[in-house]
């Protein structure tokens, strides 16, 4: 559907409009219709763009095209683990050197797993550092298990085991040359922003609209201050959150740093998506709290955010 | 004055009786009942109705409501959705016990106490475009002169064990209907209508964001007669005098006063379970909590642990003071909102703090902190909503009648 | 649609300029005018008009209210108050641009790029009894048919460098009076006032909590006779016409759109002031601020940093946003609103932050961090509270008039 | 006047009617009528606390009757530091022992320092951690400076600089048997929890008082849902505090150890004041800027509490 694979260089098969403020605004509609399909669509990203920056041009021309194809190709990228301090540039999946290649093991999570993905990026610490390793799906030591969520019941994620999975030297990244892994994670905080910017969107357009149309007392309950004061705020919150966003975005279309843009904005949409759903839940009063309407969804999406780590990239 | 946060020591017993109920009895059902969402936990019913309800310590009086909130905190620590399918009057009981005569307390309530197989209590009183605003109640109650009966006509959701209640033989709902739609709050009152009386039809579940094992039930009633005798209190409805005659519809609101610190108390269990669970999982991680750390010194897992423990216990303090009082017979209609208002705000974000603090594994099913948050979020919603917690704080501070404050 | 974030080379080149322009200027005497809260601040005013306004990088535009902003916030960065006593036209400046004919504008407003002695525009709009609420003036224009002029009678609170504007011959200050008090909004008018005019007398200077280089003014108005051509716009009073026809007012409200944005930018000065010194001291003490760390291991001063980066940025950029739609003629009334509100709260909420990540040190008046704390507030409530800032956006985005939303 | 005096022991001339609950509620309301004036009234309790509980029996003989006694004599304890870190438990203060006594160096900030204090509590770090050593006014080698701070403008407080201060070794409080600085730190935290409670609810009262009377828009502030719900949740988080302050009083009073409840009393406090402070100033809008009504002048001492230290103890 050229959505994903735009971004990608025109020697890729891509279109060669590579933008991640392009990419920033996408995310966001996406995500402002529903979270769970915004990651499905998106997930070639995950793969593509990793490989258009750091892949060799073996690994290029082995993956980009049926990533940049006419078919759609889902991507994985597996960077969280499941622990209380996962951390993505320190992770405990090892990728222990061996012979000719790489010997993986470890755990990581909320990985999306759709059906036909070919490979997945697994995020792991070897001599250099945290470095991805490009996984064919099928290879010996990987198993995919199915792990619910509180949120994102749409979207196929799924628990990585890695047993002792043997791979090529040639699987790593980048080759010899590797990946900038935290450069990597930067493109996935803004993309997170992102999506979160577009959750908090459709809760707040979802209570603004709720709040006109539902009476107590003889009128709107929009027209009380304290619910009206609270759109507001919520109003410019996500517009705060959208041009902190598209700021990093900027940065990184520049060429430029822009970790710490990056940090800024994706801890600024922890908070605001979930005030956002929070506050669409309180503003749909009962009605917030079951399942015919959106805002309890939207809760369970927004709650997450603490956890996910390049979900995206931009 | 004397200030004793101290409990009774048959208090303390009763939590440490109920504690062990929640744990060993509800937690194992926690997700099970999470996940089958409209499967009545019928074991956790059984224990309850056979062991449970007969074992608890008693006696010891004059601190009833505290005890109550106690209880309330115990179990929704072992599970709030479990805690709101157990067989007893709830809000049912509640407005039998507040507007009821004698006799109809004995009558309604006593096979509560009975041997017979689980009954439950369930109170009816929202309507699709009567939430927050009950006295925009639709609901009729008409009587039948000839036979001397209540005629009950309209729909009610959100009726809280409403299919327990209305299925099985020797529970009831309490349903409240207008007798004049024309008279306002002066007009409504509370009708008993037993399980299984014809034309009170459970027509509808509700699947929900959390307390999932709990029913939500929606409730049509279609010419549901029951007897005269039925109406809790008078069938007066005085005259033009709205601002004071409405005794029906402040009884409803008493119950509102006397189920609010325990709401907060249910709200606050819940909050306590993602406290504690987060609390061990840094003790297992090797994280320490140094309350006497200066404050530049702490790191961001330390402060958020610490301003969550200084929530719950500001809230737990508020409640307890809201059931002290009821104890004393004082007036505690701006002490139960503020304990309401308070916890359910202050466990909203503890359990949403408690998921972010943990991550993945926050997230993830395998542990219960994701369902707690699900849970208590309707803490901030039923039973007056954080912002009719607020506006009733508001009016008593600021000694304004509802009209100066809308 | 091209997104971006890159001020032009001339704004730049303005920021540079008012950056040194701070920091050598304004910095050195922030504490003494603090102390001495009724002394005008000589050297500062004197450097302004003698030099700091003819060097001022100019031209390139297009990108003018960004500037303007960058401006803002330089100084404010330097001092807030200093930069109230600056000599210029301000608010009265901005009143005359926007509802003065183009020979009002001349006449008024040439001499601020006069070479005469230093002079000050200012704004009269607030009164004891209409604060928020600017439609309940009382203050009142009489016109004289028998001279032509308009005699202005009232008392007018809050004036800002209404003592300078109001003293010294040349300046002026644009008095807002009510020609019918019956008419409401659309009875009311602003006319201009030169310094030294007979009848406007200075009464009183509060005495404040920041900003105190900044004088704030009482003047009083008895029998004030101004020319007929004083009026800024038509005297017509557009009879029953209240939703449409207060355009005297709205230009009033005008003003506030364009003005908005820049009182963001001071408040974004300020708050800049104190992040960045709380950075400084952070890194004389060797504590770093790791952005990319997990949040799990930040500690509680680094995420209090970040969060305090990202809300400044957040702020700044909705006020540079607000801006650039005035430079491209946009209504922005939405925006302005959104970047003050944010930006006073932001700032508040950032200035007492670092006073208290400082401890000691932040409230001791060695360093300028607490009187960033008391300056900064001002923002959340002149020019528009909060809570009016927050009612504009509410009735935007709700697509509500004024008379559902109050 | 009794107020500080009846909490100390009979036999050494006080009302033997120790009660850290009675001393939190008395310090509620004088902070709620003025912090600095609270602060002035309640000093002695800074010396006559510790020493009724640690003090050996020649200090109590020789300080403890002027400070129980029918005259006001003020006290004053030295625990803040001031630099951006400063760490009541860890001060940079040094106790040197040295032939007979000990030698202090070192600075204090935000120290009371009323007219006639016969002698200063100043918490030093010796050979046992953090001790208190009773320093008298007049002592060689200690410069008292007045410090000028955003707020307490009414009560005057100074900068001690301690330079080669000789005492001898009978100037620790408790003598060889030391004092517990942490429990005599956590009674003062409890004691600002209080003080915080006076502040914040004098901030309400007044904000709640002028809502009502100050009209816009034809109609009184508070009765719009902004002001109200405002109104509302200061009431609710200042009975929360209050209530938490006295639990941990309580527990003081009962023998236990209670560090963990002053901690998280305190922490409360500093956000509560602060809120409360801000909100009467907001409600009072342009005039709670100005000096001529009392917000501004809450917010200034409001705006201290994450720097204060024990400046009242229960």
């Amino acid at each position: 559907m050229g959505l994903t694979s735009h971004a990608l260089p025109e020697d890729c098969g891509g279109g060669g409009a590579r933008s991640a403020v392009t990419q920033a605004l996408m995310a966001e509609e996406l995500a402002c219709g529903d979270l769970a399909l915004a990651l499905a669509i998106l997930s070639p990203l995950l793969l593509s763009l990793p490989l258009a920056d750091y892949g060799s041009d073996a690994q290029k021309q082995r993956y980009l095209p049926g990533l940049a194809g006419p078919d759609f190709r889902p991507g994985a990228l597996a960077v969280a683990e499941p622990r209380f301090d996962s951390d993505a540039l320190r992770p405990r999946t090892r990728a222990r050197p061996e012979g000719k290649g790489y010997v993986l093991d470890g755990v990581k999570c909320l990985v999306p797993w759709l059906e036909g993905v070919p490979c997945v990026g697994v995020v792991a610490q070897d001599e250099d550092g945290p470095q991805i390793f490009l996984v064919d799906a099928e290879a010996e030591g990987l198993r995919a298990e199915p792990a619910q969520y509180m949120g994102l019941r749409a979207l196929p994620l799924v628990e990585l085991q890695l047993e002792s999975v043997r791979l090529p030297r040639s699987a790593r990244l980048g080759e010899g040359a590797g990946s900038d892994v935290a450069a990597i994670l930067a493109r996935g905080r803004v993309g997170l922003a992102a999506l979160a910017t577009g959750v908090a969107r459709a809760a707040f357009e979802l209570a603004r609209d709720y709040a006109k149309q539902r009476e107590t007392f003889g009128a709107p309950i929009a027209t009380r201050q304290s619910i009206a004061f609270l759109l507001a705020d919520l109003a410019t919150e996500i517009d705060g959150l959208r041009l902190l966003t598209w700021e990093a975005a900027w940065r990184l279309d520049r060429g430029e740093d822009a970790r710490r843009e990056a940090a800024l904005a994706s801890q600024q949409a922890q908070r605001v998506v979930l005030e956002a759903a929070d506050g669409a839940v309180q503003i749909f009063g009962g009605h917030g709290y079951v399942r015919e309407y959106l805002p309890e969804l939207l809760l369970r999406n927004a709650g997450g955010f603490a956890g996910f780590e390049a979900l995206t990239l931009v | 004055m004397a200030i004793d946060f101290e409990l009774s020591q048959e208090t303390r017993a009763a939590r440490d009786y109920y504690h062990r109920m929640a744990s060993e009895k509800m937690r194992p059902l926690s997700r099970r009942y999470d996940e089958d969402e409209h499967e009545p936990p019928q074991e956790w019913i059984d224990y309850y109705w056979r062991e449970g309800r007969k074992q608890a310590p008693s006696g010891g009086g004059g601190d009833g409501m505290v005890r109550g909130c106690v209880q309330a905190e115990e179990l929704c620590w072992g599970d709030a959705g479990l805690y709101l399918t157990m067989p007893v009057g709830a809000l049912g009981g509640a407005a039998v016990l507040a507007a009821g005569t004698r006799e109809q307390q004995t009558r309604f309530l006593s096979a509560f106490g009975g041997d017979g197989p689980p009954i439950w209590g369930a109170m009816a009183i929202t309507e699709a475009s009567a939430g927050s605003d009950s006295a925009a109640i639709q609901c009729t109650a008409r009587r039948d002169d000839r036979t001397g009966e209540w005629v009950i006509n309209g729909t009610k959701i959100f009726c809280t064990a409403g299919r327990q209640a209305s299925l099985h033989p020797g529970g009831f709902v309490v349903v409240w209907a207008t007798l004049d739609r024309d008279a306002g709050r002066a007009g409504i009152k509370s009708f008993v209508v037993p399980a299984g009386t014809p034309g009170m039809k459970l027509v509808g579940l509700e699947e929900k964001l959390g307390i999932r094992a709990s029913d939500t039930a929606t409730l049509t009633f279609e010419d549901c007669r029951v007897p005269d005798d039925h109406l809790l209190g008078s069938a007066e409805i005085k005259q033009r005098a709205r601002g004071s005659g409405d005794k029906g519809f402040r009884s409803a609101m008493a119950t509102f006063d006397a189920s609010r610190p325990i709401v907060a108390a249910m709200a606050i269990g819940v909050g306590r379970a993602a406290l504690e669970h987060v609390k061990r999982r840094l003790e297992e991680e090797g994280v320490e909590i140094r309350y006497d750390a200066p404050p530049r010194e702490l790191t961001a897992i330390e402060r958020d642990v610490m301003e969550m423990e200084a929530e719950l216990q500001s809230a737990r303090l508020l409640c307890w003071r809201a059931a002290w009082m009821m104890n004393q017979r004082r007036p505690n209609s701006l002490e139960a909102s503020m304990a309401k208002a308070k916890a359910g705000r202050a466990v909203t974000r503890i359990t949403q703090k408690a998921v972010a603090l943990l991550g993945p594994e926050g997230y993830s099913t395998r542990s219960l902190v994701e369902k707690w948050m699900r849970d208590a979020k309707i803490n901030d919603i039923y039973e007056g909503t954080q912002q009719i917690n607020q506006l009733i704080i508001a009016r008593r501070i600021l000694d304004y009648p509802s009209s100066m404050l809308r």
